[in-house]
């Protein structure tokens, strides 16, 4: 059985497995769970380093025929088929990465019902990869949907008071997008006979411009939202704030890059044309994600909403470089993923542990933890840093990237969304302030112990690749390089049959 | 013959060994962590009731974890010696350039592929000319110097190790801003020191405010820094790269090439001067420095005296054609520059706390260096960047004494008659002050002279500059020798049951000694054109000129002063001096009374004055608060009603509907029957109508 | 001619094809015999699950047979014929199975509790494959006639004879307005047969046809309950009693909606619908107006029988989306083959599903929201079941549900009825509100209400939801094991 | 000579008419099977009436269809009788009544 189906199903088999074991045998299920993690994340990992960056073409290859959909007097089969690109290869690195980590940090606050959600955590860890290996586009949708259903346990189980108002409009807020993007699958499938990603990326230029801008938006809504961008994310900070910590992790490591991965994916590469037309839109909504997320979280008491809604600004970043259509912005947007996947989960992992410790997460609670936690004070420094996008640490990298990227085609978006620059250090160290200095008041917070070694042994490999990207980056963005020119081709070729006035309807049916 | 990149791979030792110094110093930091965790423990009951948290502890805990106490001690002689080294591989670096024949030259280290945007590569270099060169010098040596005093003045803070950790760390980012060949890594030494600012301000946060004050000095650089980045995206997209020299070659020729740019140039200096402004604390973006001094005093005199705050300069004077491009830009510098010379140098007039007055003097001083630079006297600005980094690190470090001596008092008023306890640190002090006022002879003397002179000969709108500058001199000397007599003279102002002042350890008062040789020494640099040849006049700016040629040329350099004139101003620069700082010594010499009095004479202008013309509180009132209120409207209006209520009233809306729904589910067999017929009749009258 | 009758009915082909109609009669009739005779009253249940085994067998037996018209032309076997048949029998299954020990005073007229569900599903046999308007009739009633018997089947029980009566009373009108609407099309074309009709062509579109078209189609929206002809379902699927309601949820909306096929379901391909292209809107409209009460009704529920009602309303709209694409799909056998599936996943997942109803009502009292809270911690296992039910009600892949709302969407799509798609993907977030409502009472709140009884463990029951569950997933994740055997 | 068709079909669309009327206004559960009797009778009328029609049009060559889909209706319509009483019986031992207005008991 090759690596990627490998990866793909080995979680449900962990999933399997730990279904059969008894209801408190909660050792017993956490260890398989990390261990099966562990593979799965030494797997991923292989395969990322076994990627051939110098080409654009998918790699390791699976394809297994699955099933045929009648699409108007033929059938389109659908297949099994799972490969690894320059556009995923990076997000199935962060996913596996993250798998393990997650799973250790939940020995702090998932007490209760663990067999539950250790399941629920191995299903969401295959559901996450197949949606980045897809590629085969009922395939990616199925695995799309498969994400929802574990996180809306996550949080509905193991959430906080407001649980369920959180996690149900989360699960319906991203239904109504994808549902949408369902019809344009539908017809996409319908219209080119195919559904093969490959392939409906070379033959979705004979579409008309209308068509490709009419699947362009069903397609980016559901992306959007997922994101979230503005004005579709006020389900992320309740969701967040709701979630345990494990939760907010992977949302905020893999679940909103979904959302990314899947504008460039399809709405970029197969819809270039109509992807012109939304560029200056988008760019612009990604600015104002950038200056809202950051006022958003200006406002916030609860350390993990601020948080959240900084999510909402630095996705901005990466919405503005993807549509600048440039290789700066793209690749920048490309790491900027990780990076904040990497960052803000750390963030959250922090978070989590002092919520742990502390039972509050409102920062009017704390003051001076430095003294009693120097380890805490300087993970959560080095996050605070990374996210503000200091030299030297992966977030400058990407951000720079972008700006630097969006500057040529949009020069006054890009000015002001730059500012993001100074809101990002307001808020964040505005937090780090109320959070770690200070006098050391509060009786209860004299008492605090710093985090132990398991908790410091989860952080730590987030921590070396903030240091790894932020000064060799080009070990990232060579693997993404080749396939990012091709996108970009693409767009070239589209600007050109766009200004050859492309015919306004589709040459067959 | 040049040597090539491959035989200058030691140049990289120059930022690399502080860099290694600090790691090493922070793994010792967190090797005392295990005890101080306990020490938190015990001082934690009443650590924080004390003004300064480090020589509590320091008493707290003599008995208790000595050892880690002494794994700490360790970081002292590392960071040292790693300053040292690279102290002199910087020399050993700039005397090889020296040796070049061609003075265009410069040497540069290979480069490290950073980061490949596709179009062009990112590299991280280290590059030395003749204008690094100075400012590496300055860096490594009097950073030495400075940790060598911090030794003496840290001991026994439980963060003595992090302390040297932040220190090094700085040194390191402070080089690669000095010595990096492009933009970006000009930009990764900016944020760095940035950074290491924002740490050591905030090194006593259990204070709380020192937290805030580091917390406001990162945000203000922050705003600085996106003028910066905004300006680097411009020069990019007008000449397709980031390299320093390139961009400052091909100014000329773009201009030459096509006039259009000129707006865009202009757009691109002004992003840049902001960047600078944000660095170098000039008008309005000023205020986070005298805050800054909640730092230890060697973080004073290091960052926000010597380097850090000399970053803004140093960019203008790097990219000068890009300013000196456009005569109004260069005005503009000018006057900012001369405000802030003079808002700064009035504040400082009515300080009490000692710090505050060499850090409001700091800006003044910085404020002369945007005036050189607005003149287009860059060399001069360099060689007033090079005094003060002496006099002003001198004087820092001698009020660091004065305040380490007096249990950490700072307040002026608290002092009076030291130089009978501390009398090495009143002498250097006192050499500092001479320098700062530009006493004749000292070097401040010259290099300010020079800048005036500059200003001068420029002639039309920069008379008036010249008269603030001129009178910003008068007011430099009268606050230093306010502070000098306050401080060092007249009656005894403290309470000697308390504590006896006490003269410094060696180890501070050795950096004291010479950094006040140099305070002296350094006019040498460039003396005036007037003085005969053999003493190398105006020695600066041949040494820059290969630098700032192409923006002097672009300029258009000021018709020389005849000499006459020349020894008027100086002549007039060395009376000012002499006249105010007599009479402010005069005045203070036996006590604050004068300030009390005019305190109660006019306590509206005193405040005025002593709160920098109330810029702060101008900051809170119109960009602070309603950034804040903007804040809360997005996160109550527009996030929780408007975007929030839609959502939610979508639900209510199918609620809703679903109530609608019920009433009509009537349960009554008729009723269903009826809607039954009534919709089939309806379907066959459509039907009929269509067909 | 009778000889000539005789001779086409005696054709083994013949024979074949009508063997599971014959087949479930046979039983019926065997089954009333062990009734009646002393001492063989155990042999119901084998002699009940021995009809449909059989049935079952001589229907995938039909699989195999000629696509041809059979008894005159009053009745075609098709490959589509047999899929329908073994829905059926299926759902009749699920519902007999759920049924086992729910009955308590009525315990001693199981006999014709059985015999009347052969006999209904004989009757949607007949319907399926009616290809005359007369022997669709006859089919209807055979159909109906029991069930409302069987709604009003536990006659102690006021609500049960309510569901009954109501159930009778709208479905004899519906039953007369398919008369009349039957006589005028008899008028004005001049047959009762529907493949002639389809070669008539102008005539069609006379009024008085239309009139009557109407009239038929309006008595066949009754029968899958289409708004607004859905008034009686929450109802009637609340009062009678909740095996009978799992085998009406499905069986009876399949074979309304096998007829409708027949009807309209045809296409561009393989010939058109009787009824004029204007109808196509007419109906697409109809499909979403019913989606939108269906779902906006279940929304306000707290009954999760009545709450299951309105959804079987919604998906009723759902599939008459394909029905209303059927006069533009490019597809041959587009509609049916989604209708098929879609029924496919629903005879399973809605019949699931009101089996735990039935087997949680064991617990005393109604169903509700209320009650469920705290089931995941009591039976995980049923929760679990439950969930997967709702979820693929829901359709949320990779259950079958998923993919029955893909190819119906896929008609309404290839139709160009994209419009209508959409608001219809929008009305099933909708749906999820209240499918969801259902999963955070089981697995995200605490128990609050205590049942009069424990809940009893039946062997039935449990195995028929474990398959069902284990069926909407398998066929959720290997659709083409149903695809494959639709075209 | 005889009825025109036509005639009768309007006799029938009355019929039907009034039966539905009759469905939607009266109360007593048995005077509405009634009404629905009549609607099924009209049915069979224009089945009859068109089977006429039918065969006057192919000259005299009798059209069946008409009159066997009639006599189903009628055996048919027998059926129904027998449940819907059955089932009044049941509503009256339940309810002591046979007045539609108490057969209102489920609903939302």
């Amino acid at each position: 059985m090759d690596s990627l189906t490998l990866l793909v199903f080995l979680p449900l088999l962990g999933a399997l497995v730990v279904a059969l074991t008894p209801r408190d045998a909660i050792a017993l299920q956490r260890g398989i769970t990390f261990t099966t993690l562990l593979a799965v994340c030494l797997l991923g990992l292989k395969a990322c380093v076994g990627f051939d960056g110098s080409s654009a073409a998918c790699q390791q290859v699976v394809d297994i025929p699955w099933f045929a959909l009648p699409a108007g007097g033929s059938t389109v089969p659908v297949h099994f088929k799972l490969g690894l690109d320059g556009l995923s290869v990076l997000m199935v690195g962060l996913t596996a990465l993250l798998g393990p980590i997650v799973m250790l940090s939940t020995w702090g606050h998932i007490t209760t019902r663990v067999k539950e959600y250790t399941i629920w955590l191995l299903v969401m860890q295959s559901g996450m990869l197949g949606v980045f290996l897809a590629l085969d586009i009922v395939l990616f949708y199925v695995f799309w949907e498969l994400t929802l259903i574990p996180l809306y346990f996550m949080v509905g189980i193991w959430g906080g008071e407001r649980r369920l108002y959180a996690t149900i409009k989360f699960f319906l807020y991203t239904m109504a997008g994808s549902l949408v993007m369902l019809v344009g699958v539908i017809l996409l499938i319908y219209l080119l006979k195919t559904a093969d990603i490959q392939a409906l990326t070379e033959g979705a230029d004979r579409l008309g411009l209308t068509r490709q801008t009419w699947l362009f938006w069903a397609f980016a809504l559901a992306f959007l939202i997922k994101v979230p961008s503005l004005p579709f994310h006020t389900w992320l900070p309740d969701a967040h704030t709701e979630a345990p910590t494990s939760g907010s992790v992977i949302l905020a490591g893999v679940l909103l890059k979904m959302g990314t991965y899947g504008l460039l994916r399809f709405c970029i590469a197969m819809f270039p044309a109509a992807a012109i037309g939304a560029a200056p839109l988008m760019m612009a909504l990604g600015m104002l994600g950038i200056v809202y997320g950051a006022l958003l979280a200006m406002a916030q008491y609860d350390l993990k909403r601020l948080v959240a809604c900084s999510s909402v600004s630095h996705l901005g970043y990466v919405l503005l470089g993807m549509f600048a259509f440039t290789q700066a912005g793209v690749r920048g947007s490309v790491l900027q993923m990780v990076n904040h996947g990497l960052s803000t989960g750390l963030l959250f992992l922090l978070i989590g542990m002092i919520y742990e410790r502390r039972h509050t997460r409102m920062l009017d609670q704390f003051g001076g933890l430095a003294r009693v936690m120097p380890l805490f004070a300087l993970f959560f420094t080095l996050a605070v840093l990374s996210s503000v996008g200091l030299p030297g640490l992966n977030g400058f990298v990407g951000e720079y990237l972008i700006l630097l990227g969006s500057f040529e085609p949009q020069p006054w978006i890009t000015s002001v969304a730059v500012t993001g620059v100074i809101f990002g250090a307001i808020y964040l160290l505005m937090a780090t302030r109320k959070l770690l200095y200070g006098p050391l008041e509060r009786p209860e917070n004299k008492a605090l112990s710093d985090i132990n070694l398991r908790e410091v042994g989860l952080m730590l490999p987030i921590v070396v690749l903030f240091f790894w990207i932020g000064f060799a980056p080009n070990t990232f963005l060579s693997r993404t390089d080749a396939s990012i020119d091709a996108l970009l081709a693409r767009v070239a070729k589209a600007r050109v049959t766009l200004a050859a006035e492309l015919p306004r309807e589709p040459d067959h049916r | 013959m040049p040597p090539t990149q491959a035989d200058l791979v030691w140049m990289w030792w120059i930022p690399l060994l502080p860099l290694i110094g600090s790691a090493v110093c922070g793994i010792l930091h967190l090797l005392t962590l295990r005890s101080r965790g306990a020490w938190a423990h015990k001082a934690g009951g009443h650590g924080h009731g004390h003004d300064h948290g480090h020589d509590d502890a320091g008493h707290a805990d003599h008995d208790h974890a000595s050892v880690e106490a002494g794994i700490g001690a360790l970081a002292y002689p590392v960071a040292v010696l790693a300053m040292a080294v690279s102290f002199v591989l910087a020399l050993a670096a700039v005397v090889q350039l020296g040796s070049l024949s061609d003075i265009a030259v410069s040497i540069e280290g290979p480069a490290w592929q950073w980061i490949d945007t596709g179009v062009f590569p990112i590299d991280i270099s280290i590059v030395i000319d003749r204008l690094s060169a100075v400012m590496v010098l300055i860096v490594t040596g009097v950073g030495l110097l400075i940790h060598v005093y911090a030794g003496g003045y840290m001991k026994g803070d439980p963060g003595f190790a992090k302390f040297f950790a932040y220190l090094n760390l700085f040194v390191f980012a402070m080089l690669m801003l000095v010595l990096s060949s492009n933009l970006v890594g000009l930009f990764v030494g900016w944020e760095g020191v940035g950074l290491c600012s924002y740490l050591l301000i905030g090194f006593w946060y259990e204070k709380g405010w020192p937290a805030e004050a580091g917390q406001k000095a990162f945000v203000m650089n922050r705003i600085g820094d996106a003028c910066f980045l905004v300006g680097s995206f411009l020069l990019v997209h007008l000449f397709g790269t980031l390299d320093l020299s390139d961009i400052a070659g091909s100014v000329a020729g773009k201009l030459s090439s096509d006039p259009g740019a000129q707006f865009e140039l202009l757009i691109a200096g002004l992003c840049l001067f902001g960047g600078a402004c944000g660095k170098s604390a000039q008008f309005p973006l000023f205020t986070w420095l005298p805050d800054a001094m909640a730092g230890p005093t060697p973080v004073s005199a290091l960052i926000h005296a010597a380097t850090m705050v000399t970053a803004g300069v140093y960019l203008l004077v790097r990219l000068n054609p890009l300013f000196a491009a456009n005569p109004t830009l260069m005005f503009v510098i000018a006057c900012v520059g001369a405000l802030t010379a003079f808002i700064a140098g009035t504040t400082a007039l009515v300080q009490r706390d000692i710090k505050k007055v060499l850090a409001y003097s700091t800006v003044s001083q910085l404020g002369y260096m945007f005036l050189a630079l607005g003149t287009g006297a860059f060399a001069s600005a360099i060689f007033h960047l090079a005094t003060h980094a002496f006099f002003k690190a001198l004087l820092f470090l001698g009020a660091g004494s004065v305040i380490h001596g007096m249990h950490h008092e700072q307040d002026m008023h608290k002092m009076g008659n030291l130089r009978r306890y501390m009398p090495q640190t009143f002498l250097t002090f006192v050499v500092g002050a001479a320098a700062l006022s530009g006493l004749p002879l000292m070097s401040g003397f010259f290099s300010k002279d020079e800048i005036l002179a500059h200003t001068f000969a420029r002639g039309g709108g920069y008379y008036a500059l010249w008269l603030i500058g001129i009178v910003t001199a008068a007011l430099t000397a009268f606050y230093t020798w306010r502070m000098v007599a306050l401080t060092f003279f007249g009656p005894e102002r403290f309470d000697k049951a308390k504590f006896q002042p006490h003269e410094s350890s060696s180890l501070m008062t050795l950096p004291l000694l010479v950094l006040a040789a140099l305070a002296i020494l350094g006019g040498a640099l460039s003396f005036p054109a007037v003085f005969p040849a053999f003493l190398q006049p105006e020695y600066m700016h041949d040494w820059l000129r290969p630098v700032t040629e192409p923006g002097v040329e672009l300029l258009g350099a000021a018709h020389p002063l005849p000499h006459s004139t020349e020894w008027i101003l100086l002549a007039l620069g060395a009376l000012v001096a002499l006249v105010f700082a007599h009479t402010a010594f005069h005045r203070f010499k036996h006590g604050p009374q004068t300030d009390l009095a005019t305190f109660e004479r006019s306590p509206l202008r005193a405040r005025f004055l002593s709160e920098a013309w109330g810029i702060d509180a101008l900051y809170t009132r119109f960009v602070v608060g309603p950034v804040r209120v903007l804040g809360l409207v997005v996160a109550a209006l527009i996030d929780g009603t408007l975007i929030d209520g839609f959502v939610n009233g979508a639900a209510q809306a199918a609620l809703s509907g679903g109530m609608r729904l019920r009433r009509m589910t009537s349960g009554s067999i008729a009723t269903y029957g009826l809607w039954m017929g009534a919709v089939t009749a309806l379907i066959a009258i459509l039907l009929v109508w269509n067909r | 001619m009778n000889p000539q009758v005789l001779q086409d009915f005696l054709r083994p082909e013949s024979l074949w094809a009508l063997a599971p109609f014959s087949v479930l009669c046979l039983g019926a009739m065997l089954v009333l015999l062990a009734d009646i005779l002393p001492g063989t009253g155990v042999l119901r249940r084998p002699l009940f699950l021995l009809t449909i085994a059989a049935a079952i067998v001589c229907t995938l037996r039909g699989f195999s047979a000629p696509e041809a018209t059979y008894l005159m032309g009053s009745f075609h076997h098709s490959h589509a014929l047999s899929a329908w048949t073994l829905l059926f029998l299926l759902s009749g299954l699920i519902a007999f199975e759920f049924g086992q020990r729910y009955y308590r005073e009525e315990a001693a007229f199981l006999a014709e509790h059985d015999v009347l569900m052969l006999t209904s599903i004989a009757g949607m046999v007949l319907m399926a494959g009616a290809a005359d308007l007369l022997t669709f009739f006859i089919g209807l009633e055979t159909l109906s006639v029991p069930l409302y018997t069987l709604a009003a089947f536990r006659r102690a029980r006021s609500d049960s004879v309510e569901a009954g009566l109501k159930y009778f009373m709208l479905g004899a009108f519906a039953a007369a307005m398919f008369l009349y609407g039957a006589a005028l099309v008899y008028a004005a074309t001049g047959t009762i047969s529907i493949e002639v009709m389809r070669g008539l062509g102008t005539t069609l579109g006379e009024p008085l046809a239309l009139v009557g078209f109407a009239l038929i189609a309006g008595s066949l929206f009754f029968k899958v309950s289409v708004f607004p002809f859905h008034f009686w379902v929450p109802d009637v699927y609340q009062g009678a009693p909740t095996p009978v309601t799992a085998f009406m949820a499905t069986g009876t909306k399949a074979a309304g909606f096998a007829f409708l096929l027949t009807l309209m379901g045809q296409n561009a391909v393989n010939g058109k619908p009787v009824l004029p292209e204007s109808a196509a809107w007419i109906v697409g409209w109809i499909a979403v107006l019913t989606m939108a009460a269906g779902n906006l009704g279940a929304l306000v529920q707290t009954d999760l029988k009545r709450m299951l009602a309105y959804s079987g309303v919604a998906h009723a709209g759902t599939m008459l989306l394909a029905i209303a694409a059927g006069w533009h799909d490019t597809q041959p056998h587009g509609a049916q083959d989604a209708l098929l599936y879609y029924m496919a996943a629903y005879v399973f997942t809605a019949g699931g599903a009101f089996g735990l109803l039935a087997w949680l009502e064991s617990e005393g009292g109604a169903v509700t929201v209320e009650s469920l809270k705290g089931l995941s911690s009591r039976k995980p296992l049923l929760a679990a079941a439950m969930a997967v039910f709702m979820l693929s009600l829901g359709g949320i892949p990779p259950l079958g549900g998923f993919w029955g709302k893909y190819l119906v969407f896929a008609c309404a799509v290839r139709a160009e009825m994209i419009p209508l798609a959409v608001i219809g993907v929008l009305m099933s977030v909708i749906a999820l509100g209240y499918y969801l409502k259902v999963i955070v009472a089981m697995y995200m709140q605490p128990q609050t209400e205590t049942r009069s009884f424990a809940l009893g463990s039946r062997w039935a029951a449990a195995i028929a939801t474990g398959l069902c569950a284990l069926i909407v997933l398998a066929i959720g994740l290997m659709p083409n094991w149903v695809l494959e055997r639709l075209g | 000579m005889s009825v025109p068709p036509s005639h009768l079909f309007v006799v029938a669309a009355l019929l039907f008419s009034i039966g539905a009327a009759g469905f939607f206004l009266r109360r007593n559960v048995i005077v509405v099977l009634m009404c629905i009797e009549l609607m099924l009778n009209a049915a069979n009328l224009s089945f009859l009436a068109a089977s006429r029609m039918h065969t006057l049009a192919h000259g005299g060559q009798p059209d069946l269809q008409g009159p066997i889909f009639a006599l189903f209706v009628i055996v048919i319509a027998a059926v129904e009788a027998a449940v819907g009483l059955a089932l009044v019986i049941a509503l009256y031992r339940n309810k002591q009544t046979v007045s539609l207005d108490e057969v209102a008991e489920l609903k939302d």
